[in-house]
């Protein structure tokens, strides 16, 4: 064990935990990476192009390196970074990317080829011979590539997600971010404090700073305690506030569970939609290294990560006795070997990139000189230093690279606002952020303590100002600003590799590689080179890269280009953004008022949009669907039959001019129908293609109800809202969607009368009274409420009932009864399509959205007397001389079933997308003609009845021949309904 | 220089001294044979075929950004011809044979990956119209199979087929479908544009057309007036903003659709897939990354950036049909604009202008058609007739009534 | 009376009730329901609530609309006294349409926020006591209406009242843990 | 996105069903015939920038409304009841 003294870990609880089956300890308030360190671990991972030994290189989200698989079995989450993993009792984790073990990884002989796995390699051979792509070179490319696997089960946690509103989102819990939900919470405005931190602090935690000469953690405890007490004021912790969306709306995701060994009762993650007012972005900064030879050592790491891993978790990233170097090209790595020094670390030098380099305590330090190599391949053994045109070695353990910091500007740039280059900071800083953002602290480059707490305050009263609130100024602790001077300094020159993008194995010859093939642009280059594109999206290398390839073509940086960030700021589970509805919930089911009858009738149901429908009841004995589907329509056709059809949409339609109305959006005339009947109606698009079909009823002078087909019901009242609010407002017409409010049920069959008969309070149901196309408000079954239609889909004498959804199984359980001696028989979605294909009625196939009326034989229904939505553009050319029409087909073999979905051909004719003839829509067994029919759409299909076609399903093997009737096999008179 | 296995390892051996630039950055000359607006996947392809097919090599490609920089650059790769109608299919068919023989015709390796693709279908009414649309697939030699549930469970056992709110009932295949490396295919055909002599030129922005009697004479640009024998616009995305300046207004509006990918994983999903009973179709990059989309936002836009909602609903889609993905993380999304058209289907047509060609309208399906819109706008610009395969993707097809609607959802391009 | 039973929108025979923690769901099927929609030219009844509000018996749906609700009174013509209330408007029968789920917190206003954060994207300021507002709910439509500081009634499709319980009912089960 | 609700305040874009531009509202009269029609149904601006357009408040009040939104920023300008709209336009 390294550990120091001091520190934010608690001693008294000691957690085991497993790495590669070795186990180890460490105590609570470690993340894995600490944890690791303080057991000596060092090689934690591999690259993942050159399989190169990796140790853990930062102590934040941005960690390219200490990736690995979290947890076992269903629950394993590769690609998790150890640096933001918080230990747990009992905690298992493994190394990713190798082929044996971590230590003897085959695959590292990719690092001894990497002279032909130069950047693009791959656009420029494998080609040869054409054939192997897919065989060879992809499968093993495609093998060695990727990171962690997934352990190929379901996710077995649970994940929800919310909505939260506030006046101000303070993203960032640092000195900054603190003092701005502090002045904004004292203002009295509604406040979200999120940090992707288990603990608020930010940098507070990681360096030794005092605020009122007390350690800083004092501050920020008292300051959480008083934020914790404002019922205005959310804490998020374990929250990452991961993109910038429009109008203040950020999406947060917050970690519940992930501290903890599993989550038991409560979900693992939950997703947050955050709309804000304002936003203060105090996302602080990451820094960046130097790249120099053979700089991805384990044992080399960042200063400022290796200075919160000696403050904040008591770790030294040697063991006692051993050296570490600092290799700094500004004053702030000094405060790395100033912390290690005070911590009890021995610091062998700190070598300074500036000729005249200040020094800061007691230590050994070299001015003007870099770090020009290093040795120990699987952890760091030696430096090379150079110093005035001498080049000498030094032991050392580890070694801490300062290359400066990066402001955290990538929530600012999701609305493509680009960063820009500031000179004295030698950062990118925030420009054009999102409306209503305003950033603070580190990510402006004012990265001291005493600047950040003073900006973040800044920032939130900016902030309320435009809120109308009076933020009034708190009263800040007593804080240093540490000296950040620094000197530009990109990278070490030198002939070997140099490491710019860890993870994804970019170094500084591989840019310019890029720039010599002329992939200069910042873009052509990640690209290239694939830089900045690993699970880290470059936080540690995208700058760097920037400056070397500025260097090499002699342009500035801000010349070179600029970084734009994309969301998500750190990778997001893809289960929580899934929001946690899944399996059977991925969508609501929305079910019928006889849905628990006809479930206890044995029923199957069946998907129809949102709806659960009954498809068939199959009885005992019935051993195939055919068996009861057969049964049900023979019984519509000979006795009587019930359907629930309640899913058919329904709007009420009111207003005086809702006759006129109903004649514009309607293709024929309405504002002629008598109350009392009921008209069938087709809807066309404007464009002239049909829309929807349906029946409508007038109930009243002015009142309608419009009936649409079950898919399109939401479409339907849309288009009807758009053509009475933004068409025609001066109408008076009244629309409400009144579909869930009636249970309808379809009563089919020659004894359908006789049924109705025994259950209507003393209604006069004969032909004369109430004849085909009726329909009626009455009271059935003793006073309740009904609406009585006669129409019919099956081609039999039938009726549609409707009464309040409440009574629908009831209803539907005493039609049963009282139709008991006339065989009453259920029947479900099969059925009905049955019966309405033997009797030619179009359903979604036909209407699919590219027919027409003139295809369904039905052109003279779209009135030329009147305009209505759709009429004059039916009229086009195309549409006009389409000669494609609905027809009946009859398998010339009857018990040889013809798919739907097959094409038409002419007799003998070659077969192809030229001399196709149409297609066949809707297929089906018909007991009544006992044989296999279909509807299908045929050229000039209504002059071709008799005539012998090719119905070819080459897909699945298949011809048939068919023969082309009317699409009415049943009644094609239409007598039965009439009677 | 060509490209090799062989150079590889020469160029390895000796330091990489060796390797040239992939184009040159030329001066725009002052006339052209042929000015291509748009450095993107279409563009670039129409100048290889004008080059390659036609041998008219007086050609400048104007891009105002860097080459590849539009829609080429940000999508989710998939390639297939698997279309229903008779006007689209022969086309997508046609350019998946030149997909076939790419990495061959321009020596650089695409990785063109024929993966396949696996329609899922949820109800019978599905089932029926993906039988319709595999059928036009194989009379137009596509090929392709149905696949019943157990083949489906045998193929992809790690779909959720048990506890779904929409069950998987099967599938339609298309085995010559797949991928290929975005990016690759435009610096492909840009290498082999430019070492056929083709000017690509970078960082100019059209600003303007010359007009002269009815007639393109050449564009007015930020790095000045260039002449035109023939002006061909491929900058699908922004081709109303383009022909606006030719004072024309497109059955087109721009909308945004977003792509997603997630951090590298082992080999995971073996083709690409798309679900049926909600918006997610997904495959894995050759680096690991699970590609996926979903639909449009919906709304007018230009912004190149999406908004959450579509986001989460790709992500319901997504666990809805393959749990085992939930664990994995979102590395990255972007949004790019698309021309969606208003019946879903793409403009390759002259205009009332003479000497002045539009390529457009491609909604969210261009990358799988690059290389036979290239092929087809180059046939078209070099002869003034439209390609074979291309004859149903004219601007006035509106207007007289012969939309190619595939989805059968009318002058609406968000439901397209 | 008819000699029909009916069920609630749940299916059963008696509305559903269950409580977690704070938090008690019911199920209210005696509520009737009616639309109320202007005609042109109609000027406005007195008293009936504006745009996102709600009275204890109305709440407004849309432009010119309004929901009245008529607790105990489902099993009669709900639509037709309404009618006879507000003449010359137009009246639609809704009792059947909807499934009103009720609920009310043990300890105050800060339950039911909770769960509203969970459920619905709606600012709790704009769902104050009298507020009321038709929005999405796990994909489904509903009417949230804010009775008190401590209640709430979740109005939805009665079609969609088997996933709206769940939805709710899982929400509430949650925050308990 | 969120869309400011003349009569309800700031909402929810995912309340809402798009339509698309505002012209679609200016249908024109039969007897302007037919290419007006397919000018009306087919073309459309489409700028990058100003836009009015067309949201239903579909899982809302049900009123379509007009909204001027900047299709490059997405910052939305102003927005009102599409039924006020056309009388004010008509």
């Amino acid at each position: 064990m390294s550990r120091l003294s001091g520190g934010l870990i608690d001693r008294d609880t000691p957690l085991n935990f497993h790495f590669n089956g070795r186990s180890y300890q460490g105590y609570a308030g470690d993340t894995l990476a600490s944890a690791l360190i303080a057991n000596g671990v060092r090689l934690v991972g591999r690259s993942f192009k050159y399989h190169r030994p990796r140790g853990i290189f930062t102590a934040g989200s941005e960690e390219p390196n200490a990736l690995v698989t979290l947890r076992e079995g269903a629950r394993a989450e590769p690609n998790t970074r150890a640096t933001m993993t918080e230990l747990f009792d009992g905690l298992v984790a493994r190394s990713q990317n190798h082929i044996g073990s971590l230590e003897h990884d085959l695959l590292a002989v990719n690092d001894l080829l990497s002279p032909f796995l130069a950047a693009g390699f791959y656009y420029k051979t494998f080609m040869w011979p054409r054939a192997f792509w897919e065989k060879l070179y992809e499968p093993a490319i495609r093998r060695a590539a990727g990171l962690g696997a997934l352990s190929m089960e379901p996710d077995p946690d649970a994940y929800d997600k919310g909505f939260l509103h506030c006046d101000l989102l303070v993203i960032g819990g640092g000195a900054a971010g603190l003092a701005a939900a502090l002045t904004a919470g004292r203002a009295g405005a509604r406040v979200i404090l999120a940090d992707e931190d288990s603990r608020f602090g930010g940098r507070l935690l990681a360096e030794s700073d005092t605020l009122n000469g007390a350690p800083a953690v004092d501050w920020v405890a008292a300051v959480c305690a008083e934020l914790d007490q404002m019922p205005n004021v959310r804490l998020m912790s374990r929250t990452t506030v991961f993109g910038a969306y429009d109008h203040g709306i950020y999406g947060a995701v917050e970690r519940v569970a992930d501290h903890l060994p599993t989550p038991g009762a409560c979900v693992r993650q939950t997703l947050w939609r955050i709309t804000a007012r304002r936003t203060v972005l105090a996302a602080g900064a990451t820094e960046r290294h130097i790249p120099f030879a053979d700089n991805d050592r384990p044992g080399i790491m960042l200063a400022g990560a290796m200075r919160a891993y000696a403050n904040r978790w008591a770790v030294s990233p040697v063991p006692a006795g051993d050296k570490v170097a600092i290799f700094t090209n500004g004053d702030d790595g000094h405060r790395t070997a100033l912390d290690l020094i005070a911590k009890g670390v021995r610091v062998s030098h700190v070598i300074d990139t500036r000729t005249d380099a200040p020094r800061f305590g007691d230590y050994d330090l070299l001015s003007g000189a870099t770090v020009t190599g290093s040795r120990g391949r699987k952890g760091l053994r030696a430096i090379r230093v150079a110093q005035d045109g001498r080049e000498t070695w030094h032991i050392v353990g580890a070694l801490a690279v300062a290359g400066g910091w990066n402001p955290n500007v990538h929530l600012a740039s999701h609305h493509r606002g680009r960063p820009v280059w500031d000179e004295s900071a030698l950062a990118f800083l925030p420009h054009n952020p999102p409306m209503g953002m305003v950033p603070a602290g580190a990510c402006v480059g004012k990265g001291g303590t005493a600047e950040a707490l003073a900006d973040g305050m800044r920032a939130a009263c900016a902030a309320l100002a435009e809120l109308d609130f009076s933020a009034k100024p708190i009263s800040l602790p007593e804080a240093q600003n540490a000296s950040a001077a620094q000197a530009p300094y990109w990278h070490v020159p030198g002939t070997r590799r140099a490491w710019v993008d860890f993870q994804n194995d970019v170094t500084v010859k591989d840019i310019a590689l890029a720039h010599k093939e002329n992939m200069r642009s910042v873009e052509h280059l990640k690209r290239w080179t694939t830089l900045g594109m690993a699970t880290d999206q470059g936080k540690t290398s995208n700058v760097s890269a920037l400056a070397v390839m500025a260097e090499i073509t002699g342009a500035t940086i801000p010349e070179t280009g600029t970084t734009i960030f994309r969301p998500p700021y750190t990778g997001v589970a893809l289960s929580v953004l899934g929001g946690g509805d899944t399996g059977e919930h991925f969508r609501p089911k929305r079910l019928t008022p006889t849905h628990g009858w006809a479930k206890a009738q044995g029923a199957e149901f069946v998907e129809v949009g949102p709806w659960m429908r009954a498809q068939y009841f199959s009885r005992d004995g019935e051993t195939h669907w055919r068996q009861s589907v057969d049964r049900e329509v023979l019984a519509v056709r000979r006795d009587v039959g019930l359907c629930d059809v309640t899913t058919l949409g329904k709007i009420d339609v009111q207003g005086t001019d809702a006759g006129e109305f109903l004649n514009r959006v309607y293709a024929n005339m309405m504002g002629t129908l008598k109350v009392g009947m009921v008209r069938y109606g087709l809807m066309l698009r404007e464009d002239g293609h049909l829309f929807d079909d349906g029946t409508c009823a007038r109930l009243a002078e002015d009142h309608y109800v419009v009936t649409s087909t079950t898919a399109n019901a939401g479409a339907v009242y849309r288009n009807m809202e758009f053509a009475r609010q933004c068409l025609w407002p001066d109408l008076d017409v009244q629309l409400i969607s009144t579909t869930d409010a009636w249970a309808q049920i379809a009563v089919a069959g020659p004894k359908s009368r006789a049924l109705l008969q025994r259950i209507v309070d003393g209604f006069d149901l004969s032909n004369e009274a109430f004849p085909f196309m009726a329909c009626a408000e009455l009271t059935i079954c003793k006073g309740l409420r009904a609406r009585l239609f006669r129409i019919s889909f099956s081609g039999e004498l039938a009726y549609e009932v409707a009464v309040p959804a409440r009574y629908g199984q009831a209803l539907m359980a005493r039609l049963m009864e009282a139709g008991a001696d006339l065989g009453v028989t259920p029947y479900g979605t099969e059925a009905l399509g049955v019966l309405r294909t033997e009797k030619g009625h179009a359903a979604g196939a036909e209407l699919n959205g590219q027919t027409t009326a003139q295809m369904l034989g039905l052109g003279r229904m779209v009135s030329a007397k009147k305009d209505s939505i759709g009429a004059i553009m039916s009229r086009r050319e195309g549409l006009a001389q389409d000669r494609r029409r609905l027809v009946g087909l009859k398998s010339c073999t009857p018990e040889v079933q013809i798919p739907a979905g097959a094409h038409l051909f002419t007799k003998g004719a070659t077969q192809s997308l030229k001399t196709d003839q149409g297609w066949v829509t809707s297929a089906c067994y018909s007991p009544h003609v006992g044989g296999y029919i279909a509807l299908g759409f045929v050229e000039n299909g209504d002059r071709r009845m008799g005539e012998i076609l090719t119905a070819a399903n080459p897909l699945e093997g298949q011809s048939f021949e068919v023969e082309v009737t009317s699409a009415h096999f049943v009644d094609p008179e239409g007598g039965r309904l009439r009677d | 220089m060509k490209f090799s296995g062989f150079k590889v390892m020469q160029q390895a051996l000796t330091g990489h001294r060796g390797w040239a630039p992939l184009w040159r950055n030329p001066e725009p000359k002052p006339a052209y044979d042929v000015v291509i607006i748009g450095g993107g996947g279409h563009g670039l392809a129409t100048a290889y075929y004008l080059a390659s097919n036609f041998g008219i090599t007086n050609v400048a490609v104007l891009e105002k950004g860097w080459l590849g920089s539009g829609n080429i650059g940000r999508n989710t790769t998939i390639i297939r011809s698997n279309y229903l109608l008779p006007g689209n299919q022969p086309f997508y068919e046609f350019s998946m044979k030149l997909w076939e023989s790419q990495e061959q015709d321009l020596n650089f390796n695409s990785m063109v990956s024929q993966r396949s693709i696996i329609n899922l279908f949820h109800t019978d009414g599905q089932r029926d119209a993906y039988r319709r649309r595999g059928n036009a697939m194989h009379l137009s030699g596509a090929g392709g199979e149905m696949l019943s549930q157990e083949a489906l469970r045998e193929k992809l056992p790690f779909l959720n087929f048990d506890n779904a709110r929409f069950p998987i009932k099967g599938g339609l295949i298309q085995s010559r479908a797949g991928t290929a490396r975005h990016d690759g295919v435009a610096w492909g055909y840009a290498r082999a544009a430019d070492q056929r002599g083709v000017d690509l030129i970078q960082n100019c922005e059209v600003t303007g057309f010359r007009i002269e009697g009815g007639q393109v004479t050449g564009v007015e640009t930020t790095r000045g007036v260039i002449g035109a024998g023939k002006v061909g616009v491929a900058v699908a995305g922004s081709s109303s903003r383009v022909m606006e300046i030719a004072g024309m207004r497109l059955p087109i509006e721009s909308h945004v659709l977003q792509a997603f990918v997630s951090e590298g994983l082992k080999p995971t999903i073996p083709g690409v897939i798309t679900f049926g009973a909600g918006h997610f179709y997904v495959s894995q990059s050759d680096k690991g990354g699970l590609v996926f989309g979903g639909d449009i936002d919906g709304y007018n836009s230009y912004a190149q950036r999406g908004n959450l909602p579509v986001v989460e609903d790709v992500l319901e889609g997504g666990m809805a049909l393959m749990p085992m993905i939930g664990r994995a993380r979102l590395l990255r999304a972007w949004g790019g604009v698309m021309d969606m058209s208003m019946d879903g289907s793409p403009i390759i047509d002259r205009t009332h202008i003479d000497g002045l060609y539009l390529n457009g309208g491609w909604c969210y399906g261009g990358f799988k058609a690059t290389p036979a819109s290239g092929y087809a706008f180059a046939h078209l610009l070099a002869t003034d007739t439209p390609h074979e395969t291309a004859t149903a993707f004219r601007l006035d097809r509106f207007a007289r009534g012969y939309v190619i609607d595939e989805k059968g959802v009318g002058a609406q391009p968000n439901l397209h | 009376m008819t000699d029909l039973t009916p069920i609630t929108a749940l299916g059963a025979a008696k509305p559903a009730e269950v409580s977690h923690g704070s938090l008690t769901l019911t199920e209210r099927p005696d509520i009737g329901l009616a639309s109320l929609a202007l005609r042109k030219g109609v000027t406005c009844p007195e008293g009936l609530p504006a745009a996102g509000e709600a009275t204890d018996r109305v709440f407004w749906i849309g432009p010119g609309q309004w929901m009245i609700e008529g607790p105990g009174q489902a099993d009669s013509d709900f639509a037709a006294q309404v009618k006879g209330d507000f003449p010359g408007c137009s009246v639609t029968e809704q009792t059947d349409g909807f499934s009103v789920v009720e609920v009310h917190s043990h300890d105050g206003a800060a339950a039911i926020e909770a769960l509203l954060a969970k459920l619905v994207n709606i600012d709790p300021v704009a769902l104050a006591p009298g507020c009321a507002h038709r929005t999405a709910l796990h994909h489904m439509t509903v009417f949230v209406i804010r009775r008190a500081d401590d209640q709430i009634a979740i109005i939805g499709m009665r079609g969609y009242a088997g996933a709206l319980w769940h939805a709710v009912d899982l929400a509430a089960r949650r925050l308990e843990s | 996105m969120l869309i400011p609700h003349p009569l309800l305040g700031l909402r929810d874009a995912q309340e809402f069903t798009y339509l698309g531009d505002a012209s679609l509202m200016s249908r024109p009269a039969p007897e302007a015939g037919e290419a007006a029609f397919c000018d009306y149904v087919f073309l459309r601006d489409n700028p990058a920038g100003v836009h009015r357009e067309l949201w239903f408040h579909e899982q809302g009040d049900r009123s379509w409304l007009v909204v001027t939104r900047d299709t490059v920023t997405h910052e939305i300008l102003g927005a009102e009841l599409a039924s006020d709209y056309a009388r004010s336009s008509s």
